[in-house]
């Protein structure tokens, strides 16, 4: 019985064996957890934010630990897109489960160029649109925080890739469910809910933050309940699928995130606790439904979100 | 400094705890595995039993047949939870990670080591003894008390040389003011402790004219490369510098590498800190 | 040496013999710690909220633990102004500390109303306007949320009062500061800084949310990181006094806020944990300043905040 | 039911930990100040070791000279911390709070108890033997197993009577149904237990026609009534209900109560939940 239950997510044409990413930024490109992890036992890695120029990131410190949680402030350090192209991403095709690429910019003309160039190689399945990084100056979470920009990033991206496209949206506004009903119509297949939660933290010894960059961005069991309530609101909002993440490190909060609303999870910070997690979780899952007599995830998806507009959009496909 | 590729997931019990000093603790558990693929200077991921927490970086301290050990002082919410653990609790960690010291051929030694940087030398003075290397460990401390599991480098056949700022035992003054004053010159020398401490060796080291690798501390979260937040800047020639494009920011010659995968040893002429 | 500290505070014309507040909502009227806390040695009490109209409050359960922190969704139920002014307010004269009356309101017709017979009244010193509970339908909220909203209560309360008015500000915002500028330019003397952050848990068994409100405000050590952002952006912004408050629990979360810039501080949801923990912070406050031989905590407000507009309030009144 | 003024924090030294069931703990501690003013019914607010939690409710299960105990199911972080405390460990615990049973003059008591109610109804019991009234427990857990510390009652002088839904001890079903089969009727009914449990007492109450006390259960927070988060519907006729204006809402006849102060314990006939 257990074996039979059916675990697999589809988000837009990307079709999942299970229903977890792992969180852009959280999990290199897979590569580095490969030793003991197998990740043909999860869903897809979603890369870390590649940009069209290289950056060398944020000055140290860059991480700090907080009460369940922690603050990060890396500042998309990458080698830029083409230098990608060229050296890390023919390595992703030996990967046994989905790769999505992140694509990150500060302008929509920088993330239409890379994530045209992603999008046409064949080792990378889907692109995520992260438009909610608090950690590059000002400019980089404006695109989230305005429904507008959200719109015309989104838009320049679909325009070049007939692959789904996620889009990551932040917490960090006074309605979410706004930006994300913008993001749907400008033709995102899914939500990314959420990216960090900006804060700090000051070394109070020193007189300064603990952070190189002043401000981060928090993740972590801290912010499950801002998360698990941003995807019961945006589910109530939009019909294409939500992949849910903020927190999530037992297989009880991956069901909050599921009966809120979500078809698909990511696990980012859990795997820093334990890498052993994702599996757990999938595991866990496998056992709660198979308790309950639920063949399906896709079943119990919602469940405790009254008036949950996203139900429609799995008429479709059930069994 | 070759890479690692033997890192798991290992579920230990633990055989013994030891305070050595004032929150100061030696756990020692049963992991053969792990003891016999550890190499000098490589760490491992401590698993927070409670959860709600990133694991914590701990330097390998002995690898030994079916037992390992870790040192640690207890500075925060991870270590106050670690120091719950006693003989029979089990305990999982990730590593054995990183990489560690290369010795070579040097026929004479010196280890520098501050605060909790004595937790990730001793295999390797146990790695120099064993290739017959002169082996001098310069020791430095707060103050006496916290000189922790000095005599048992003594035993290991170093030559055990202290320094503690309040001067209550040995050199009254910094370790590397020690190291300084050294009259018979190291062929190299390997360093693990608080950054300025690293920094100050590897000035006495370029004034020696003897090469230098240093272990470096950073917060870390993943603790194996996947999320770049523990980085220090690295000279673009390293041998350990991540691929970066040429030319970029106007030609920078500089790099920031990973200390968890990179590292966190490195040469201390390719560091641009 | 450690006896001679001033730990002194102002918002406006309100003087706290310490820098400590105990929340609104979190610490009732003070009566019920009086007999396990010296309330002397507290800079005053926050009590809780009060309404035109008599209120039930929200269904239980109201309360749900979560990582480092908890969700409350009490609904702000009261007598009502006419009733608590007749049998509550008589019995605060006896308290040893300050009494800090808290305002909420539907319209800002009731904001007016109910600040203005509460002011009258000696018993209390100072109003705090409560424009950020989340707990109360989405208009609750709907005030801190909105700049042109916010200036409207704010001016209206200040119109019928000489007393200090202190203005409560929500996290669940996109730019804070903006609110912030419009609360001083409106006639704030002080803004508290931040109300709970917006948050849910769902119950995995039953299928259902776990707060009889759905939805609650997330408190505790929790939301300190977003805390502290929040005030050290506010005090870039403002030249008026900051009550910081979220999540403090130990003398370092204290000096986390006086370092960003917080005048006062205010603590909540610590009570739950240890009723000792206010008297604790200011000890361990005297010891730190002593430690370095300052004299004064004023003179330690905003030290890690660099570009601190708040600092000129203090020329003033140094010694 | 008299009102509390007695609370105070007190740091108290754990004196044993005995594991009744699995995961259900027996605490008890030095604290003759405690245990002098605790009266049947009331509770405390045991302080986490580590903080960054609210305290855990819990019933004071025994108060006797210099000793009282608590009783706890491990179901949650809070319980989960507790759990690690052992013998001569320290603890705060913030009690004795909230208002107890009152036995009055009954001479003919039915105590009815369920799953973690167990812990809040010792000190009635001996309260009643003490007044010498006949005193019989109507004790329900999920399985044999879990009706702890039975025989402890029965030393005391309880008749007890048993019932498991699993039918492994005692009376096969709900111990409320036991109870609804009585033939002699008593005079007076005190319950504590799980909120399904309580309404069936009630009920059966109702049907015998005997009053009833019943000690609620809700998540706490302050528990000093600071923060009405632990609030149940009661009659505003009730001496408990706090006070609250005439004809508001439409003339409703129902208040909320904070079940740490104005309770824990409330007469069922004023209850309206
Ligand atoms: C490769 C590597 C190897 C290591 N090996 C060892 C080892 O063998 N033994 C060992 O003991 N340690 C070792 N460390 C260091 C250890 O990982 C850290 O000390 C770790 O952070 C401890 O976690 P914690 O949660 O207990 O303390 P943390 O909470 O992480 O605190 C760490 C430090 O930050 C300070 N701090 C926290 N909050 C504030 C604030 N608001 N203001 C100012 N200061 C603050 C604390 O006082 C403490 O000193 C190693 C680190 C690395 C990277
Ligand atoms: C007046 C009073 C007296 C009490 N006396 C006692 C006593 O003497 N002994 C005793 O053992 N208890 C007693 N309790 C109950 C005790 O206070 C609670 O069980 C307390 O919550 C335990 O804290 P915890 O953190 O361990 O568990 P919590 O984390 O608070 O969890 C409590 C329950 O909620 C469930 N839960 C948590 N998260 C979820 C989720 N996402 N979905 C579904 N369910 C979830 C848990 O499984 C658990 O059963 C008393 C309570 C009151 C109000
Ligand atoms: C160290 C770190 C780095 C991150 N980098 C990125 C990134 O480059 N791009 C992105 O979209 N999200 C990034 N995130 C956000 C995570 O993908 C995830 O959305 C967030 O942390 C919430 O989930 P979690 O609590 O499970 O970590 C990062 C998070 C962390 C902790
Ligand atoms: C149970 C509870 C009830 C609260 N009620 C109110 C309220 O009535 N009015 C208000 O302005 N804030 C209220 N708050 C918010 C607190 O006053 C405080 O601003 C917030 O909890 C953050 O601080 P803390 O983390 O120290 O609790 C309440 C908080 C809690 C936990
Ligand atoms: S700690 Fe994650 S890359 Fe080093
Ligand atoms: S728990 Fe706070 S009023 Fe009851």
């Amino acid at each position: 019985m257990v074996e039979t239950i059916d675990l697999t997510a589809k988000l837009g044409k990307l079709e999942l064996a299970f229903p977890t990413l792992m969180g852009s930024g959280c999990y290199g490109s897979g590569e580095e957890f490969e030793s003991f992890v197998d990740l043909a036992q999860i869903g897809g890695v979603v890369l870390k934010s590649v940009t069209r120029q290289p950056r060398l990131g944020n000055p140290t410190p860059r991480l700090v630990q907080t009460p369940a949680g922690m603050l990060n402030a890396i500042g998309l350090q990458n080698p830029g897109i083409e230098h990608y192209l060229l050296n890390d991403v023919k390595k992703f095709a030996s990967r046994p489960c989905k790769v999505i690429g992140s694509v990150a910019g500060f302008s929509v003309d920088d993330y239409a160029y890379v994530a045209e160039k992603l999008a046409a190689r064949d080792e990378i399945h889907a692109l995520e649109v992260n438009i909610s990084c608090p950690n590059v100056a000002s400019e980089g979470e404006t695109f989230a925080c305005d429904p507008k920009l959200t719109a015309n990033v989104v838009r320049a991206v679909r325009n070049v890739t007939d692959k789904t496209v996620i889009v990551k949206l932040s917490p960090n506004v006074t309605d979410i469910a706004a930006i994300a009903r913008e993001a749907q119509n400008a033709g995102a297949d899914a939500l990314a809910v959420i990216n960090t939660v900006r804060g700090m933290a000051i070394d109070v010894n020193a007189w300064r933050p603990r952070l190189g960059n002043v401000t981060g961005g928090l993740s972590g069991p801290a912010i499950r309940p801002v998360a698990v309530l941003a995807v019961y609101e945006v589910a109530r909002a939009v019909t294409i699928p939500i992949v849910g993440q903020g927190g999530i490190e037992t297989v009880q909060d991956a069901l909050e995130f599921f009966l809120a609303g979500a078809t698909a999870i990511s696990i980012g910070t859990a795997n820093f606790t334990d890498p052993r997690i994702p599996v757990r979780i999938v595991e866990g899952l496998r056992e709660y439904l198979a308790a309950r007599g639920v063949q399906s995830l896709r079943d119990i998806i919602g469940k405790a979100n009254v008036g949950f507009a996203n139900a429609n959009q799995y008429e479709g496909d059930q069994g | 400094m070759p890479s690692t590729t033997a890192a798991r997931v290992h579920d230990v019990r633990v055989l013994d705890r030891e305070e050595l000093a004032p929150g100061v603790i030696l756990l020692s558990f049963h992991a053969p595995e792990l003891a016999s693929v550890t190499r000098p200077g490589q760490f491992l991921m401590a698993i927070p039993p409670g959860g709600e927490r990133a694991a914590t970086a701990l330097g390998i301290y002995e690898a030994q047949g079916e037992r390992a050990s870790i040192m640690f002082f207890v500075c925060g919410p991870r270590t106050r939870e670690l120091e719950l653990l006693d003989a029979g609790d089990t305990l999982s960690v990730t590593g054995p990670l990183g990489n560690g010291f290369s010795i070579g051929g040097a026929r004479d030694v010196a280890i520098v080591a501050g605060g909790t940087g004595i937790a990730s030398v001793l295999l390797a003075a146990q790695a120099c003894i064993a290739a017959g290397a002169r082996t001098r460990l310069f020791y430095g401390a707060r103050t006496a008390e916290l000189l922790v599991d000095r005599e048992r480098f003594e035993r290991e056949g170093c030559e055990v040389i202290c320094a503690t700022d309040d001067g209550s035992f040995g050199f009254h003054g910094f370790v590397t003011q020690a190291l300084a004053q050294v009259h018979e010159r190291p062929e190299l020398i390997l360093a693990c402790g608080p950054s300025p401490m690293l920094r100050a060796t590897a000035k006495v080291a370029a004034e020696l004219g003897v090469p230098a690798q240093l272990s470096l501390e950073e917060t870390f979260a993943c603790g194996v490369g996947g999320c770049w937040g523990c980085t220090v800047p690295l000279a673009r020639t390293s041998a350990q510098a991540p691929s970066f494009p040429d030319g970029a920011h106007g030609g920078s010659d500089v790099v920031n590498a990973r200390i968890c995968k990179e590292g966190p040893v490195f040469l201390a002429s390719e560091l641009r800190w």
